[in-house]
């Protein structure tokens, strides 16, 4: 039983690279190109590049960043382990607000990190990926916490649904809203000093976040139909979180960049619209 | 009208799995040449007499000649090669074929390059170096000139000649 | 040796980055071209990074002109190490057609000169041949700086007999 | 009207100006005009619409011992070159026309780099071509410069210190530039405010080059293949074109039309070459993977044509080297057929993604004064509603045997842009099915011909990114001068007017929507705020930053 949980805790940090080489293999078949060549290397073609990159030399302008990054590992790595138990243990009351506060910190650190290099590009990095959390994230915290606490009706559930799986999206800096690191234009904006374990450091955050967005997504889908999930029905979910994790790289495969002024603007507002209907809905259900 | 739009979209995606994956093998397959690539030359000894036409028309000196004591060296560079085929086109003996050889990659800059080394032929009477044998040999095959006067340098035959002629018509010496 | 054990990483997922450094451009389109679906590096884990700082392994085409000369430097100390670079191009590797001109220094066996008195090491190099070198021997040429693949070519020397 | 009533309006406006006309083949003009009313001509030139082609700076000391500059003028219309000479010692000042014609400001400062001519108006720019740690008055291009000398580098003389407020500088390295050229974009949070630019990272001397014992007429085809990596074969036809123009060699018909077809070939894989990096830049990789995955059987056909995928090689003065015979014919219909199929159907995906149209269109705008101020060429121009191609205006090799469209829009932003390069493959397609289809029997080389040496040419070829001019002095056995103007090089100054005010994100889909070919170019430009009019100018690197009114 001990050596089960500990094996789901430790799920994430085994699968999001890998689910992210999957990613890759994917995109390329789209791209009518071979990919990653073999059934190992497709696999583990992420886990490959994270290895490497911890092999190279350290290069660092200051140890601000070293200790920053690590935060943000550390961070990010407990919103996953919250959400394990989280999904688990469905009571503990405790666990749900620790999840949200975590989850709302690490987003935090990403941008602290990039403000830490003095480097213009970064800096622009920085102000785009602010403008894509400020225009999701004040609209996902509280719709995920009424999913987490209030069993709502099944109007209200749904559009709650809409809005998580939107800002799910967003927040997991897919290609239309990947603007703060848009590899061609200002040259992988915000981790452009980053080298070595660092940058491995990152992109392992980054792999662990999405991981968590689609958990995240999966396991309110299953609220849906209020699930409640034992311990060997575990795969349930990290099967839905491999689903969910492979369409929306092909959702991202089909849309091109959004610019800083159009993206979160058109985010801004259909997030308003929502969160207006979503009220509307609630007290026509309440009363 | 906005479905379909998004219908359009995807068609990005039925593009690329309809036509499949259309990767070659390489370097496990076969390349993409086709019979026209021109590639690296080869220089046939059998056949160079060492001429130089190649040298004077190769547009980046990819190849040289250099002159030693007994032996001229010509050097084919392919680190500097532009692969244009011009010298194949000019060598008066044919001797330079171009080759389909792409795959020159290397760790040393020696291992490109190719050395045709000819044996120069001293004039048999002033020592001085007159170019390389196979050259004499190759014009003894074409026009029947007598052995003794392909292995003069050009002073020394001048001289020869004019004795000769001097002789033939009694000019006072 | 402490080199190939880094190799041993680095071989299974190359990232690359471009620098011309003056270059005509048709060996840059042709490692593009490495990378779109015909050719496809990616087979082999490789990925085009925007910056020297991710890099392990530079692509390095061009004569390298006076005017450039300086910020190649300062880009290649930006690599960390284990560095290797593959030499692209007649440019790269011998100086090209314009091999003495008053504007280039010549390719990258000169830069490598300038660069040990600059004091920037260069693990490994390997020298690709070819105007343009095409897709399949730039990824000839890498797989060969990563160990995969064995060199094929090799000094000749022929004596023509008398 | 005709040749020669043009020909008559020239004339008596030079006798008026106390100038003579120098010579006059079949559709060029060399006029010889004293230094003071230069400006004076070239004003009445410029109002007659004629664009600025290019100028070159010459060192015609051996001949008559005096520097000379040609400024060479196009009318498009009547289809005639008029080359206007200015000749002086290299001691006086030959007046600027930089301020009628904004064009000429490039190949003027080009002019007084390379060959030390002075020209009033330029004499506080600093270095525009050559590296910063060149040394004082040593000009390349002057007759007694040994073209291998290499003086020592200074690295202290590279100064790179960023601008005070965030000058995010764009280059040396920049994932879009895929040459070193150095942008630096002032930009105020996300606007740009000015444009900085310092290129010649690619300047390789091939004009010296060309002058020197290394090279002959035989040999320079191969050099100037190399310009540019992309529209390679354009430079080679050009010179070809031009040698032959100047020295009279009658070329067969077959050669022409294996020109033009292999010239279109190149054209057809440049512009889905760029409509691929251009969605890269939009981040739609599936386009980009797909549309160059669609190009790479034009490249198996070009070297099925020529022999190698891009620097073919095929071009010598009086013909070609490689002919086609009937089983590659057949082979290139097919190909080209499925490539014309594949394409419609991704352009159809590509032109209806959202955000590629969103940020296409509106962004990068250059009117059509301001295109017409500058002369710009090519897909730049005809997106701004000029039409102007050198295939219609002056036909060359076969073109004057196939039927085509020129696809011409008005709005000037990249969408436009980018939807004339769209048109131009499917007008490549069709051109090279006419000219394969109507192929002439006959040689393709002429035997032997023979270069009279101080004959004077200009040839222009439409390329990918617009006109490529060369301007050719015959000498003994190889020119004595060669002077090359890429498309690029007039498009770059029109960047300057794109890029003031432009959101950033869509700064590099502007500057990679002019197709910008640096290795083409290898020039710089001096910044000076053509759009509010005022032509003021600050010393490059002390006075970083003006105010952008």
């Amino acid at each position: 039983m001990l050596i089960s949980i500990l094996l789901i805790l430790l799920l994430p940090f085994l699968l999001a690279p890998i689910y992210d080489s999957i990613e890759r293999k994917v995109k390329s078949l789209i791209q009518s190109r071979v990919g990653p060549r073999g059934f190992i290397r497709s696999l583990l073609q992420s886990w490959f590049d994270i290895v490497k990159l911890f092999s190279k030399e350290l290069v660092i302008t200051g140890y601000g960043i070293l200790i920053i990054t690590m935060l943000e590992l550390f961070l990010i790595a407990s919103t996953a382990i919250l959400l394990q138990i989280l999904i688990l243990f469905n009571n503990l009351i405790v666990v749900k607000t620790l999840f949200i506060v975590f989850l709302s910190i690490s987003t935090a650190f990403f941008i602290t990190r990039s403000i830490a290099l003095n480097n213009p590009f970064a800096s622009i990095g920085v102000f785009r990926e602010f403008h894509i959390v400020l225009s999701t994230e004040s609209f996902f915290l509280p719709s995920l916490a009424t999913v987490l606490f209030i069993n709502a009706s099944l109007p209200l559930k749904l559009m709650l649904l809409i809005i998580i799986a939107l800002s799910c999206y967003v927040l997991s800096s897919r290609i239309p809203f990947d603007i703060a690191e848009a590899e061609p234009e200002i040259a992988s904006g915000v981790n452009i000093e980053l080298s070595g374990p660092l940058l491995g450091v990152a992109m392992y955050s980054l792999h662990i976040k999405r991981y968590v967005l689609s958990e995240v997504l999966s396991y309110v889908l299953l609220k849906l139909f209020n699930v409640h999930l034992e311990l060997y029905t575990f795969f349930v979910i990290t099967l839905l979180t491999f689903i969910i994790w492979i369409t929306t790289s092909i959702i991202s495969i089909i849309l091109a960049r959004t610019r800083v002024d159009i993206g979160p603007a058109t985010m801004l507002k259909t997030m308003i619209i929502l969160m207006i209907l979503t009220l509307l809905i609630y007290m026509l259900t309440v009363k | 009208m906005q479905v379909d739009k998004i219908a359009k979209l995807t068609k990005i995606v039925t593009i690329g799995l309809k036509t499949g994956r259309v990767t070659i093998k390489y370097p496990f397959g076969a390349p993409l040449v086709t019979e026209s690539f021109r590639g690296a030359i080869s220089i046939d000894n059998t056949k160079c007499w060492g001429c130089g036409a190649c040298v004077l028309i190769c547009p980046p000196n990819a190849l040289s000649m250099k002159f030693e004591k007994d032996n001229i060296i010509i050097e084919y560079f392919k680190g500097r090669c532009i692969f244009c085929g011009m010298c194949a086109d000019v060598c008066p003996a044919n001797a330079i074929s171009v080759t389909k050889e792409f795959e020159l990659a290397s760790t040393d800059l020696e291992d490109l390059k190719e050395y045709v080394i000819h044996r120069t032929s001293k004039c048999s009477i002033c020592g001085k170096p007159i170019g390389p044998t196979s050259e004499l040999r190759s014009v003894i095959k074409s026009q029947p000139v007598s052995e003794e006067y392909i292995n003069l340098c050009s002073d020394c035959r001048k001289k020869l000649f004019a004795k000769a002629i001097s002789i033939r018509f009694g000019a006072s010496t | 040796m402490k080199l190939d054990e880094k190799l041993k990483n680095i071989r299974r997922s190359p990232w690359v980055f471009h620098l011309n450094s003056g270059s005509c451009n048709a060996c840059d389109i042709e490692i593009l071209d490495a990378l779109t679906p015909y050719f496809d590096a990616e087979r082999f884990g490789v990925k085009l990074v925007a910056s020297p700082r991710h890099a392990d392994v530079i692509l390095f085409t061009g004569p390298v002109t006076r005017e450039v000369l300086p910020k190649v430097i300062r880009t290649l100390n930006a690599v960390p190490r284990p560095r290797i670079v593959v030499a692209i191009g007649s440019c790269a590797v011998g100086g090209g057609i314009w091999w003495n001109t008053y504007s280039t220094i010549g390719g990258f066996p000169k830069l490598k000169e300038i660069l040990k008195e600059q004091g920037v090491e260069i693990d490994r190099v390997v020298y690709v041949p070819g105007c343009p070198a095409r897709p399949e021997a730039i990824i000839y040429g890498l797989l060969l700086a990563l160990g995969y693949v064995k060199q094929k070519v090799s000094k000749v020397t022929k004596v023509v007999e008398s | 009207m005709s040749l020669s009533s043009n020909l008559k309006a020239i004339e008596n406006k030079i006798k008026d100006l106390g100038g003579f006309i120098e010579t006059v083949s079949d559709n060029t003009v060399i006029v010889e005009i004293t230094k003071d009313n230069l400006k004076e001509f070239a004003k009445w030139l410029y109002e007659n619409n004629a664009f600025l082609k290019t100028c070159a700076g010459v060192d015609e000391r051996e001949i008559n011992s005096r520097f000379t500059l040609y400024h060479i003028f196009g009318l498009d219309e009547m289809g005639i070159d008029v080359v206007v000479k200015v000749s002086g010692s290299d001691k006086d000042y030959t007046p600027t026309i930089s301020d009628i014609v904004p064009a000429a400001e490039w190949c003027e400062l080009e002019a007084r780099d390379m060959v030390g001519i002075r020209i009033s108006g330029h004499e506080d720019k600093p270095k525009f071509i050559l590296p910063q740690d060149w040394p004082e008055n040593v000009y390349p291009l002057r007759k007694d410069f040994s073209y291998d000398y290499r003086p020592q580098s200074e690295f202290s003389k590279f100064d790179e210190e960023l601008p005070k407020e965030v000058g995010l500088p764009i280059g040396p390295y920049h994932p879009i530039l895929h040459e070193p050229e150095y942008f630096e974009l002032y930009v105020e949070g996300e606007k740009v405010v000015d444009v900085f630019y310092r290129g010649f990272h690619v300047h390789r001397g091939i004009e010296k080059l060309a002058e020197s014992p290394r090279f002959t007429y035989k040999t320079i085809p191969f050099l100037a293949e190399r310009i540019c990596g992309i529209c390679g074969f354009v430079h080679s036809s050009c010179y070809v074109l031009t040698v032959e123009k100047a020295a009279k060699i009658e070329v067969p018909e077959r050669a022409q039309f294996i020109r033009s077809i292999v010239l279109e070939i190149e054209r057809i894989h440049s512009h889905l070459l760029w409509l691929g990096i251009a969605a890269h830049i939009l981040g739609y990789d599936a386009g980009f993977m797909q549309l160059w995955r669609i190009r790479e059987p034009v490249m198996v056909l070009a070297e099925l044509l020529t022999g190698s995928r891009k620097t073919y090689g095929i071009n010598i003065v009086g013909g070609v080297r490689r002919d086609i015979d009937e089983s590659k014919k057949r082979k290139a219909l097919e190909i080209l057929r499925n490539v014309r199929d594949e394409f419609k159907k991704v352009v159809d995906v590509l032109v209806s993604v959202p955000e590629i149209v969103k940020r296409a269109s509106g962004t990068g705008v250059l009117p059509k004064e301001d295109a017409r101020k500058l002369s710009v060429v090519g897909p730049v121009a005809r997106g701004s509603g000029l039409e102007r191609d050198v295939r219609k205006n002056y036909p060359y090799f076969a073109y004057r045997y196939t039927s085509f469209k020129v696809p011409v829009y008005s709005e000037g932003d990249n969408l436009a842009r980018t939807l004339v390069r769209i048109d131009e493959v499917f007008e490549s397609i069709s051109i090279v099915e006419q000219l394969l289809d109507a192929l002439p029997k006959g040689p393709i080389a002429v035997e032997s011909y023979e270069i009279p040496p101080f004959r004077k040419a200009v040839g222009a070829v439409e390329a990918p990114r617009g006109e490529d001019v060369h301007f050719i002095i015959t000498g003994l056995g190889r020119p004595y001068r060669w002077r090359v103007r890429a498309p690029t090089y007039q498009n770059l100054p029109a960047l300057k007017v794109m890029l003031r005010g432009a959101p950033l994100a869509d700064a590099f889909l502007t500057i990679a929507s002019i197709d910008p070919c640096f290795s083409c170019t290898d020039r710089a430009i001096v910044i000076h705020d053509i759009k509010s009019g005022s032509r003021k100018f600050v010393n490059l690197f002390y006075g970083r930053r003006y105010a952008g009114r």
